[in-house]
């Protein structure tokens, strides 16, 4: 980019885009446990608070099924709300609210009715918050028809990504992986909206076809870049949208390479990486000269010891290895 | 009849014969086309779940009455009264409960989800407590658009049990919300009777317990629930927050198609029967003299007129194009 | 089988199952919605709250999360409980209890605690129950570390893997497809406890593999019989168990078949067949002739009227036309 | 000081020098051993999340009294005080803090999920509410067992606005069920403070919608508490249903390692300080004489020791090997 940049952090890009949003739309607040006064548990929302008030900066109790149907409500009545529900892991209590309703009301009321809401939640595991703040379940919202969902990886989408969501007359879920959070660079001053629909290459390569998303991008950059050093050219793509999927984006690179891994930090079986590995399988079979690889978490619950919990998740040397075993290395 | 002592204030204005006869057409109305329903339930032309509220009708009616075309409407499984007493065309509710496209959800619903734009109604739940969390969102937005409208939402006591209401309740109360609950208690969830089912069988004491205002109404006596309706409708308008009402009913048909009852003996059903508000109302109009022999018939004439009318609609009505599976799973937006 | 037998129904070889389980061990008990007085929403209890009476057959109030986590507090009191979810629609509402606490309670405490708890639900649409009562959601419980997950498609199963299911130290989830309970058939008069961990060939044959489960078996031996028809000799797998997925039967078949169809009523995308098809590709890729297929239901929320219902889950005609187009017919 | 009127019944008995010094003792116990923790937090020997519950140590202690070894304990991940008071061994306290594999849950469980079969002690849950069904669980069990059990669960008043607190409160009075709950109302959910949460602010009210006999109590006075408890205790023992009580409390520090605390100000702080319960207890051993200079540095003395030994058996601690990662995911079973 030749645009002026300015350094700021995935945290503050976040709450970039939130402010953003408010500003720009009357109809826009946002709403969950402690994004106000706390100034939300992973710190996103710090300052909004005091900037915009409780009415659009909202705390509310602790009642994930509750909040969450409000923001459904809301959206029904003409609000665009931003739902934080804290994170993944608290997300099961809403469940209902988001398969029986939001995905559901404008396909059985025949179009009557639709729901243009945003919720946001943290994601995945590395902090060693142990078995039950530690899950990684964007492929089961990937399942869901009627809702969009999508996983910024990187500054721009932490900070772009959020409005067109907004402007999406449907809902649509965006998972930050608490990892991502803390993470710096560089950021044009001006930078905005980005479409979500397609999938992006982050690191161009011609001998395997290194498929990612969220707080995996970068452990498989990583692994590239080792690649790389043994004279391997890695393809990165970082999915950004998991639902729908681009699946375009990863044949075409896949028929260019013939071998392709999926590093995703959800429990392997029944993985959003099966999901891409069978879409592999139907549309470029003909094309593979390997059986694509899948790098998942270990199918257990999440353990609190850094060792443990390092070992149970995906890491660059067993990308890598995956990465060479489709090349026969 | 309640005793002229409950008709107080503007309430008074409601007792003529006009309205007193429109108040029993309709519930005379859903309790016909819910007749008709059941018959064509057997004869396979509506399927799913049917779920009748017959017994039930004067909870829908009596509320109705209070709301403006402004205000929004949420119910379950158990709706058609409601959607009828809202103002949904008879027409396209049948087409609903057929599954065709003319259906007021475009026949994707069925029984248990009539939607209808037009006249605020939000459908049509079928998770017990679910559409709560829906209410409260309604009302937050009215209240943050600064509109004064009210957001009418309709259960039964089952719901009660469920976490949903707990922390519906809660946000209601908390946010001092424009919601009208309305808890309709027929005193069973399918089999299960409510002394097995809560600790605490008044369900207004439950909402009392979020210090919201809530009251207990005869639910097979109209008058006396548009009486507490409008009370209640009027306060929560007026920004002073939710209302409840638990409105004391009975359901006089099975659960659903599928249901043997054995869980409740035909004695009970009867008793309660017996307090049938089509018939009290229609008594009781007899008595004052509002409603004499001729009208009756003139009335039920031009039911049975609508209803054909409805199903013929029905009949004729088109089934949506396979074609046409996946729209509006997601909003079709210009490329 | 020799054996004598009986004439029954799916509906009362579950139920037969869970009388034999009641007076087998006193621990064991039923609790849900309508269970009792009622006699199940599928009517499948019927006679059994006369039989055993209300504390071992316990009728619960609307509180899926409330009664399903108080079943697994007493599996871990000592219990052997029943929880029956109506169906898994409603299932979403006790997630929570299921991924937090069931599946995490043995591994969190370093095994010093367990839940032997079985849960049973409904599952599937073909009973035009529309969007909010149509799920198949499988998939989803298949993919948790901690639990089990088995789906009896037969008189056998139905009838077998309760008490199996209650034998084991760990927790149990099991399926019962909503358009099964009336299927009727012979079952030996002595049919009791079947082993749940091994998938079965429910047909042979010798050119393309059909792996399915639940109520979508019948569908697909249906599908196999018009293939057979047509001289395709079709193997029919019948899973059983979702969570462990038996691998080696799957991958005999295939490494014989060389060629491969999934038959799932879950949505496509991130489907149980997405994650059967990623280990084919993973363990018998260079046995296949042609690209693994999959059947599932339409990725739309489940429509009322017949026709759309029809249109929107797997039929035979397309599980016969996937089969063919394996062998490029 | 409670006023000596509360002082009634067989709870006089424990009113002997012996008992109270055990009441200051085992506060003090979880007091330095949190100020342990937190320093360990900084210098990163222990990671993750870490609450502490500094200046609610009563609570914990002064119901664990009334408790016997084959009554159930389940608490939040706010827990440490619980598991001390309960009987959990400082050491493998300590060295589940490590992470190691010699902690009371092999180290897997960490602050949040202290867990440990030797004194039923059910955990340690991270979900807000999520223990509460279990419970109902666990007494529903000793219900069903014929056993004269007692369950008694832990949790912040933040807990109340869940749904599953709602549910298990119902399930525990419908089926009469021998549970203690023990709401530790310290006036926050993190940063959320209660008026702000909950439209009735006294959580024994609600209690009490459900006809579970309920009271308050002052958190920060270990006798008051251990008075209540034993009453609530006798009765839950004997068989009269759940009982509920509502402690009063304040968390003296931040809600976990992460929190800049702008939710609250320090002069709010420093009024609750002074009701230490701690302190509290310390100066009544004083004025009534039963605890003089020596005494007390003798108490803080064992306990100094008492930490060290458990720091030491955690720094000694081994790691759990990575191969055993997936073990006891499922129980091993006889091939
Ligand atoms: C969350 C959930 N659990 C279970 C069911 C199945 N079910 C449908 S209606 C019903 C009973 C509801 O009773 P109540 O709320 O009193 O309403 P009523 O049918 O009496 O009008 C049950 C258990 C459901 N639809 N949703
Ligand atoms: C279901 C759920 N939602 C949100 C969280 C995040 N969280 C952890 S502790 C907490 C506050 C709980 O407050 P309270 O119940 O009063 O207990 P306290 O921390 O004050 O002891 C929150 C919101 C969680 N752990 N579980
Ligand atoms: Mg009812
Ligand atoms: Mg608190």
């Amino acid at each position: 980019m030749s645009a002026p940049t300015i350094e700021t952090s995935y945290r503050e890009a976040v709450r970039e885009a939130i402010r953003d949003a408010i500003k720009r739309d009357p109809r826009v607040f946002l709403m969950g446990e402690d994004v106000g006064r706390y100034g939300g548990c992973y710190a996103v929302s710090k300052g909004l608070y005091d900037e915009f008030g409780p009415e659009r900066i909202r705390d509310t109790p602790l009642s994930e099924s509750g909040f969450t149907g409000a923001g459904i409500g809301a959206a029904m009545g003409g609000m665009r709300p931003i739902v934080e529900i804290m994170t993944v892991n608290f997300s099961l209590l809403a469940l209902d609210q988001i398969v029986n309703n939001a995905a559901t009301i404008r396909h059985m009321s025949g179009g009557q009715f639709s729901v243009p809401l945003v919720i946001r939640m943290a994601t995945g595991a590395g902090r060693q918050l142990a078995a039950q703040h530690s899950h990684s379940l964007e492929g089961w919202y990937a399942h869901i028809p009627g809702i969009k969902v999508v996983a910024p990886a990187t500054l721009e989408d932490a900070r772009g990504m959020l409005w067109t969501a907004l402007e999406d007359p449907d809902p649509v879920v965006i998972f930050e992986h608490v990892m991502l959070y803390n993470r710096t660079g560089p950021l044009a001053a001006d930078a905005g909206p980005v479409a979500i629909a397609a999938a992006a290459v982050r690191r161009a390569g011609t001998d395997v076809t290194m498929i990612t998303y969220g707080g995996s991008l970068y452990k498989t950059l990583e692994a590239a870049e080792r690649l790389g050093d043994d004279g391997v050219a890695a393809e990165v793509i970082d999915l950004r949208s998991l639902r729908p999927l681009d699946d375009a984006t990863v044949m075409t690179s896949v028929a260019k390479t013939h071998r392709a891994v999926i590093v995703d930090e959800g429990w392997r079986s029944g993985s959003l990486a099966a999901e891409l590995s069978a879409r592999i399988m139907e549309q470029a079979f003909w094309a593979l000269d390997a059986p694509v690889g899948r790098v998942c978490s270990a199918e257990v619950p999440i353990p609190y010891p850094k060792h443990l919990e390092d070992a149970a998740l995906p890491q660059v040397p067993v990308i890598v290895a995956a990465a060479r075993a489709t090349l026969g290395l | 009849m309640s005793d002229a002592g409950t008709y107080v204030g503007d309430t008074k204005l409601h007792l003529n014969r006009d309205h007193a006869l429109h108040l029993l057409r309709e519930m005379l109305r859903i309790r016909r086309f819910e007749e008709r329903c059941a018959e064509l339930y057997t004869e396979e032309k509506i399927r799913g779940f049917l779920h009748l509220c017959i017994g039930e009708e004067a909870i829908a009616v009596g509320t109705m009455q209070c709301l403006t075309p402004d205000d929004a409407v949420l119910a379950t499984y158990r709706e058609h009264g409601h959607a009828l007493a809202r103002g949904l065309p008879m027409t396209t509710l049948m087409a609903e409960m057929y599954g065709k496209r003319e259906g007021c959800s475009r026949g994707r619903g069925g029984s248990m989800h009539l939607f209808d734009a037009a006249t605020r109604f939000y459908g049509g739940n079928a998770i017990v407590g679910g559409l709560l969390p829906l209410a409260i969102g309604l009302a937050l937005a009215d209240k943050m658009q600064g509109r004064a409208r009210v957001t009418a939402c309709f259960f039964g006591e089952g719901a009660a049990a469920e976490g949903e209401f707990h922390e519906s309740l809660n946000l209601a109360a908390l946010w001092q919300l424009p919601v009208l609950f309305v808890c309709e208690n027929n005193l069973y969830a399918m089999g299960t009777a409510l002394e097995r089912s809560e600790s605490e069988t008044h369900i207004f004491h439950k909402a009392q317990s979020y210090r919201i205002e809530s009251e207990a109404v005869d639910g097979m006596d109209v008058l006396a629930i548009e009486v507490a309706a409008r009370r209640a409708v009027a306060a929560v308008r007026a920004g002073e927050g939710p209302r409840f009402l638990e409105c004391l009913t009975y359901r006089f048909r099975a659960h659903s198609m599928f249901d043997a009852q054995l869980y409740r003996d035909k004695a009970e059903v009867e008793v309660w029967k017996q307090k049938c508000p089509v018939l009290r109302l229609g008594h009781w109009l007899e008595e004052t003299g509002m409603l004499d022999r001729a009208e009756r018939a003139r009335i039920e004439a031009e039911i049975e007129g609508e209803l054909e009318a409805a199903e013929a609609f029905a009949e004729g009505g088109t089934w949506e194009p396979v074609e046409d599976l996946a729209r509006d799973v997601y909003t079709e937006q210009p490329a």
